[in-house]
């Protein structure tokens, strides 16, 4: 089994070969294939986590959740894209109309490019760059950009509340969430992810890196702008924040692009911290999913339990707690090298 | 504050207010009828001088040639109450604003301007505060003539 | 220097978080609240001109849409005037009723408070955790009175019908389940470091201005002073019963939540001593068809309702209809304290502070 | 504090995942209704005597019949019932006021409909329905009921006639006058009587006007100068 996909990809540029390709010609081809798969997972995944997260919410309600359509309600996922596809399309008069309309997009795209460097099993990445961490860290923090967009495109006081919150929370956000990843760079002393995966092979980073582990999950948490950081949403507070004007595919846009960032933060997090594709058994590509869906149930978890927190709490503790504290991480761990190498453990 | 006498409280006012109350009482209150421009000077005597803090209830009756404000004061926290009355003409309904002895008369004021039509001077914002600013009447009048149901 | 404007943000009427059709203008200097002007009147169904055309008992299911959420205690209340208009008399066994009903839609309205406020504040969980044990009470209500939200069950005289079998081991149960529903409210939100640090200083109503402006109930209580009409003017058989006034003394928004809390608890205190009390016989005195009282009497009887005093302020004519029935709604003059305790908060703390001073606006517009 | 109250909250949460959802399966499953429980309003058209109770005991004017006189009898013949339930309260006084329990509510809950006018219930008179009132049994049976009310009234006047009369009269002052005729007087006692049962308004002015030409003789004897309260 564990070998499955890249036999596949194998045999394909292989075939490709066969046909009187370039050998060059067909590496890009494959590229390509491997993006329209990423794409087409994306989106299933999506279908499966939206549906996912309204019962996993449900449950811990005491409620049912979606179980009308087809087995356990699965096709309710479905039935609203479909819903939302055919909904009228709203771009209110007032609004800028170029970046209202590009801003979903935007988003959508920044999100998708995240998976370009995730490791989804061995040897299967769609490219191997050597700074992977430092390209998904930077790609990332794009998803800003698109919030404002749609916060100052729709000329709305909500939007451009929601989005200025947006902005702010994931700006001060963005740099504890770098810094807890650097003391993960320190030992492996390498920004590819392959490498940092291949590293954990005896003990997970989440062992020896706890602090940065917390810390990172509180800030990927307000990367994502999930509750209890869910600022620009804030339906209670801002009526839906940056994305109170949008309406049907364009409001699903931002819907689909939050998970996919959710899927892609997560799987960083398992590649990063809990050994990536490794473990016994099943297929490395199997690994990878298990782990990412556990790290998105416990997202879930916290988001349907706790309450929205202020923004002002929000800020303060990003740069009295977070950044000091994974600053700290990153000192310890230099000490920590330091001290092995002294010893002579490595 | 030396210990409160509702009798001994009646006579004090009486005396200083003269003509100006009349003393009474039902079932449930007693009743002090004050003249309209003595409102203001009654209502800071009982609350300063003897601690009527908590205006309970401020309301309005129509009785034809008069309007009737109707005060329900009582005292946070030991429970004693008083009802202070207060008459104005039809004609010139206007009367002085509570707002600066308790401000919780605000609201409750211009309810009353808002659904019976009396002014109240001095009254810091007085606008509609129930029915809509373009409305015509007020409806708590009793020749207010009533829409049917359509 | 970088000028700066101030701009307005309309909270309502159509907004998650305005329970019901409440509309505040939020003037802002950024993130800070300079000040909150409230519009009202957009739920007003002008129930004291309604009151000038019915008699005194078809003004019965009316009086239950004021404060729908307690739809018992408003009920209370005009029945009690209106005896009180008359000198009727109640019987024992429906004072005992009227007691648990009465305090099963306060239990009923802090829980509407307790899981919007949840809800208000993002807790989403908490808001099904609060409506899932209201749900018990309204089928306590539907039981007895035939209807789950406004029965419209306590009658001039009495109560409508004698309390059904089934009912007695259903509120039992229900008393038996209070503390481990506080315990899930307290657990899931009131210990939350990010819930207390949501309401702890936020909204802060002194002692002093929570008289001047009238606040009564749990804000009142919130603020240090232990006023509650049950204790303080008891009409009917309050004074029988053993219970705790509780108070908190910082008046922010967290102790308004805590009362009310602890306020659950207490009802669940008087229900149990009210079932073990109740004695048989008679639920109603009899009443004439036509009820007129004497012309140009006039009675102000006030209740704790679970917002604050209730007051019925009726005057009759001797006819059979009130010549003027005046509501003194505790939401409508607690919601004028809004604007104070809101200067100087951020944003976020408007919502929290509408949630926790819990207004209804069935009642505060009428 | 520091985090405890998070993982509390995240523990109680927890909890809940694995215990048994409360939701009600509607409209797959129905809900269990109490038995008192308020849906629709129903009416049962050959038990209505057309009384009026219903009518003005609803706070919201959603009753109203149609009626025609009878020919013989006083009591009228109902013609339509109409409900229009769009601004019930579902308060019951309805219910609770009719004296043949011709209405009552069931347990149907759904009631919305596509327009505003299938609300509206109207209960028509069914066919066949005249025979069954107006046949000669039944007339004789009223009027065997008639007299027998008739001699309770008398009976009652006869013990207690300040009651009877108060009721009768309202407001009236000077009842004292008639009831101490009617105690005096046994065809002028049953004159009433038969009046009460019969048209109430009749009585009513009968009754006046006893006590008016009382009234007049006695006023005339005071001023005849042999003393007695002018009063009266």
């Amino acid at each position: 089994m564990e070998p499955l996909f890249i036999n596949l990809a194998e045999a394909f540029t292989g075939w490709m070969i066969s046909l009187g390709l370039d050998p060059g010609w067909a590496e890009a081809v494959l590229l390509v294939v491997k993006w329209i798969i990423v794409v087409t997972i994306i989106t299933v995944n999506i279908i499966i986590l939206i549906w996912l997260e309204r019962k996993v919410s449900a449950f811990f309600q005491e409620r049912l959740g979606p179980n009308r359509l087809g087995p356990f309600g699965i096709f309710q996922t479905i039935a609203d894209a479909i819903k939302l596809l055919t909904k009228e399309d709203i771009v209110p008069s007032a609004a800028d109309k170029l970046i209202f309309k590009t801003a979903p997009m935007f988003f959508i795209v920044v999100a998708v490019m995240l998976y370009t460097v995730i490791p989804m099993g061995k040897g299967m990445q769609v490219i191997n760059l050597n700074v992977g961490l430092l390209f998904f860290i930077s790609v990332g923090s794009l998803s800003t950009i698109a919030l404002l967009m749609a916060g100052w495109g729709s000329n709305n006081k909500w939007s451009l509340m929601g989005a200025v919150r947006s902005v702010a929370q994931m700006v001060s956000y963005a740099i504890p969430l770098a810094f807890s990843l650097l003391g993960v760079v320190m030992i492996t002393g390498s920004l590819n992810l392959q490498d940092i995966v291949l590293a954990q092979d005896k003990w997970w980073f989440v062992i020896l890196q706890p602090i940065a582990f917390i810390t990172y999950f509180i800030a990927a948490t307000a990367e994502l702008n999930r509750g209890p950081f869910d600022m620009p949403e804030a339906e209670q507070e801002l009526t839906g924040g940056a994305y109170t004007e949008y309406t049907g595919m364009r409001w699903a846009l931002f819907f689909l692009a939050e998970y996919t960032n959710l899927v892609a933060v997560s799987a960083l997090m398992a590649t990063v911290f809990l050994g990536g594709w490794q473990g016994p058994w099943l297929p490395s590509w199997l690994w990878i999913i298990i782990k990412t869906y556990a790290i998105i149930l416990v997202f879930f978890w916290v988001k349907w339990t706790f309450p929205r927190i202020r923004m002002d709490h929000l800020m303060s503790f990003s740069w009295k707690v977070l950044v000091p504290v994974s600053l700290g991480n990153i000192l310890l761990t230099g000490a920590g090298i330091y001290f092995c190498r002294w010893m002579g453990w490595c | 504050m030396q210990e409160f006498n509702l009798e001994l409280m009646i006579k004090e006012l009486e005396v200083l207010m003269g003509d100006k109350l009349r003393i009474g009482s039902d079932q449930f209150f007693a009743v002090l009828n004050i003249e309209s421009n003595m409102l203001t000077v009654l209502m800071t005597k009982l609350r300063d001088e003897y601690g009527f803090n908590h205006l309970a209830n401020l309301s309005s009756v129509d009785y034809g040639e008069e309007f009737e404000l109707v005060y329900h004061l009582y005292s946070i926290p030991d429970n004693k109450k008083l009802l202070v009355k207060t008459r104005v003409p039809r004609t010139s309904a206007e009367l002085d604003s509570l707002i600066t002895i308790w401000p919780t008369a605000d609201w409750q004021e211009r309810e009353v301007y808002d659904l019976m039509g009396i002014k109240f001077k001095a009254h810091p914002n007085l606008i509609r505060v129930l029915l809509p600013e373009d409305f015509e009447g007020h409806p708590l009048r009793k020749d207010f003539v009533m829409g049917g149901r359509s | 220097m970088l000028e700066s404007d101030i701009y307005t943000v309309n909270v309502g009427p159509i907004h998650p978080s305005t329970h019901g059709g409440l509309h505040a203008e939020a003037i802002m200097d950024g993130e800070i609240i300079e000040n909150v002007i409230v519009h009202l009147g957009y739920v007003h169904r002008s129930v004291e001109k309604i009151a000038e055309g019915k008699t005194y008992q078809q003004y019965v299911p009316y009086t239950a849409r004021l404060d729908y959420l307690a739809t018992n205690l408003p009920v209370l209340g005009y029945c009690q005037a209106v005896e009180k208009l008359l000198g009727i008399e109640v019987p024992e066994r429906a004072q005992y009723i009227r007691v648990i009903m009465a305090e099963l839609s306060r239990i009923a309205s802090h829980q509407i408070a307790i899981s919007a406020t949840g809800i208000d504040l993002g807790a989403t969980t908490g808001l099904m955790y609060g409506m899932r044990d209201r749900e018990r009470i309204m089928n306590i209500f539907e039981m007895t009175g035939g209807q789950r939200l406004l029965s419209s069950y306590i009658r001039i005289g009495g109560v409508a019908a004698d309390i059904p079998d089934g009912f007695i081991p259903a509120v039992m149960s229900l008393v038996q389940d209070i503390p481990g529903m506080m315990d899930e409210y307290n657990g899931l939100m009131t210990g939350n470091e990010i819930w207390a640090a949501r309401m702890q200083g936020v909204g802060i109503l002194t002692p002093e201005t929570a008289i001047q402006y009238g606040v009564t109930g749990p804000n009142l209580r919130a603020s240090g002073i232990a006023y509650d009409l049950r204790r303080a003017e008891p009409d009917g058989i309050y004074h029988r019963f053993e219970f705790d006034i509780p108070t908190r003394n910082g008046g922010d928004s967290l102790d308004r939540w805590q009362v009310r809390i602890d306020e659950i608890g207490e009802s669940g205190r008087i229900i149990e001593q009210a079932l073990e009390g109740m004695p048989n016989g008679e639920i109603s005195t009899r009443v004439p068809k036509v009820l007129k009282p004497e012309p140009g009497k006039e009675v102000y009887h006030r209740i704790e309702s679970a917002k604050g005093e209730l007051g019925y302020y009726i005057v009759s004519d001797g006819s059979s209809k009130p010549y003027r029935l005046h509501v003194r709604a505790p939401s409508f003059i607690n919601l004028m304290v809004l604007p104070v305790i809101c200067r100087g908060g951020v944003f976020q703390d408007l919502i929290t502070n509408i949630a926790t001073l819990d207004p209804i606006l069935g009642e505060s517009d009428r | 504090m520091n985090g405890q109250g998070l993982i509390k909250g995240l523990a109680i949460t927890l909890k809940h995942f694995f215990q048994k959802e409360i939701t009600e399966q509607y409209p797959d499953v129905m809900p269990e209704l109490a038995p008192r429980f308020r849906g629709c309003l129903r009416f049962e058209f050959e038990k209505c005597i057309a009384c009026g109770i219903c009518v003005n005991s609803c706070p919201n004017d959603v009753l109203s019949f149609e009626t025609e006189k009878r020919d013989k009898s006083k009591k009228k013949k109902l013609l339509s019932y109409t409900i229009d339930f769009q601004y019930c309260m579902f308060c019951n006084l309805c219910v609770e006021g009719c004296p043949t329990s011709c209405l009552s509510f069931d347990h149907d809950f759904e009631l919305s409909q596509f327009k505003r006018e299938d609300i509206k219930m109207i209960y028509l008179r069914p066919e066949g329905l005249d025979e069954a009132q107006d046949s000669p049994a039944d007339q004789e049976e009223q009027k065997d009921k008639e007299q027998k009310q008739i001699a309770a009234m008398l009976k009652a006047l006869q013990k207690s006639p300040q009651k009877v009369l108060s009721k009768l009269l309202e407001g009236e002052e000077d009842i004292n006058i008639l009831s101490e005729l009617i105690q005096s007087d046994q065809k002028t006692a049953g004159k009433i009587a038969e009046l009460i049962v019969k048209d109430k308004e009749k009585a009513v002015k009968v009754a006046t006007g006893f006590i008016n030409k009382d009234r007049k003789n006695r006023a005339q004897k005071g001023e005849n100068g042999e003393g007695g309260d002018k009063d009266v």
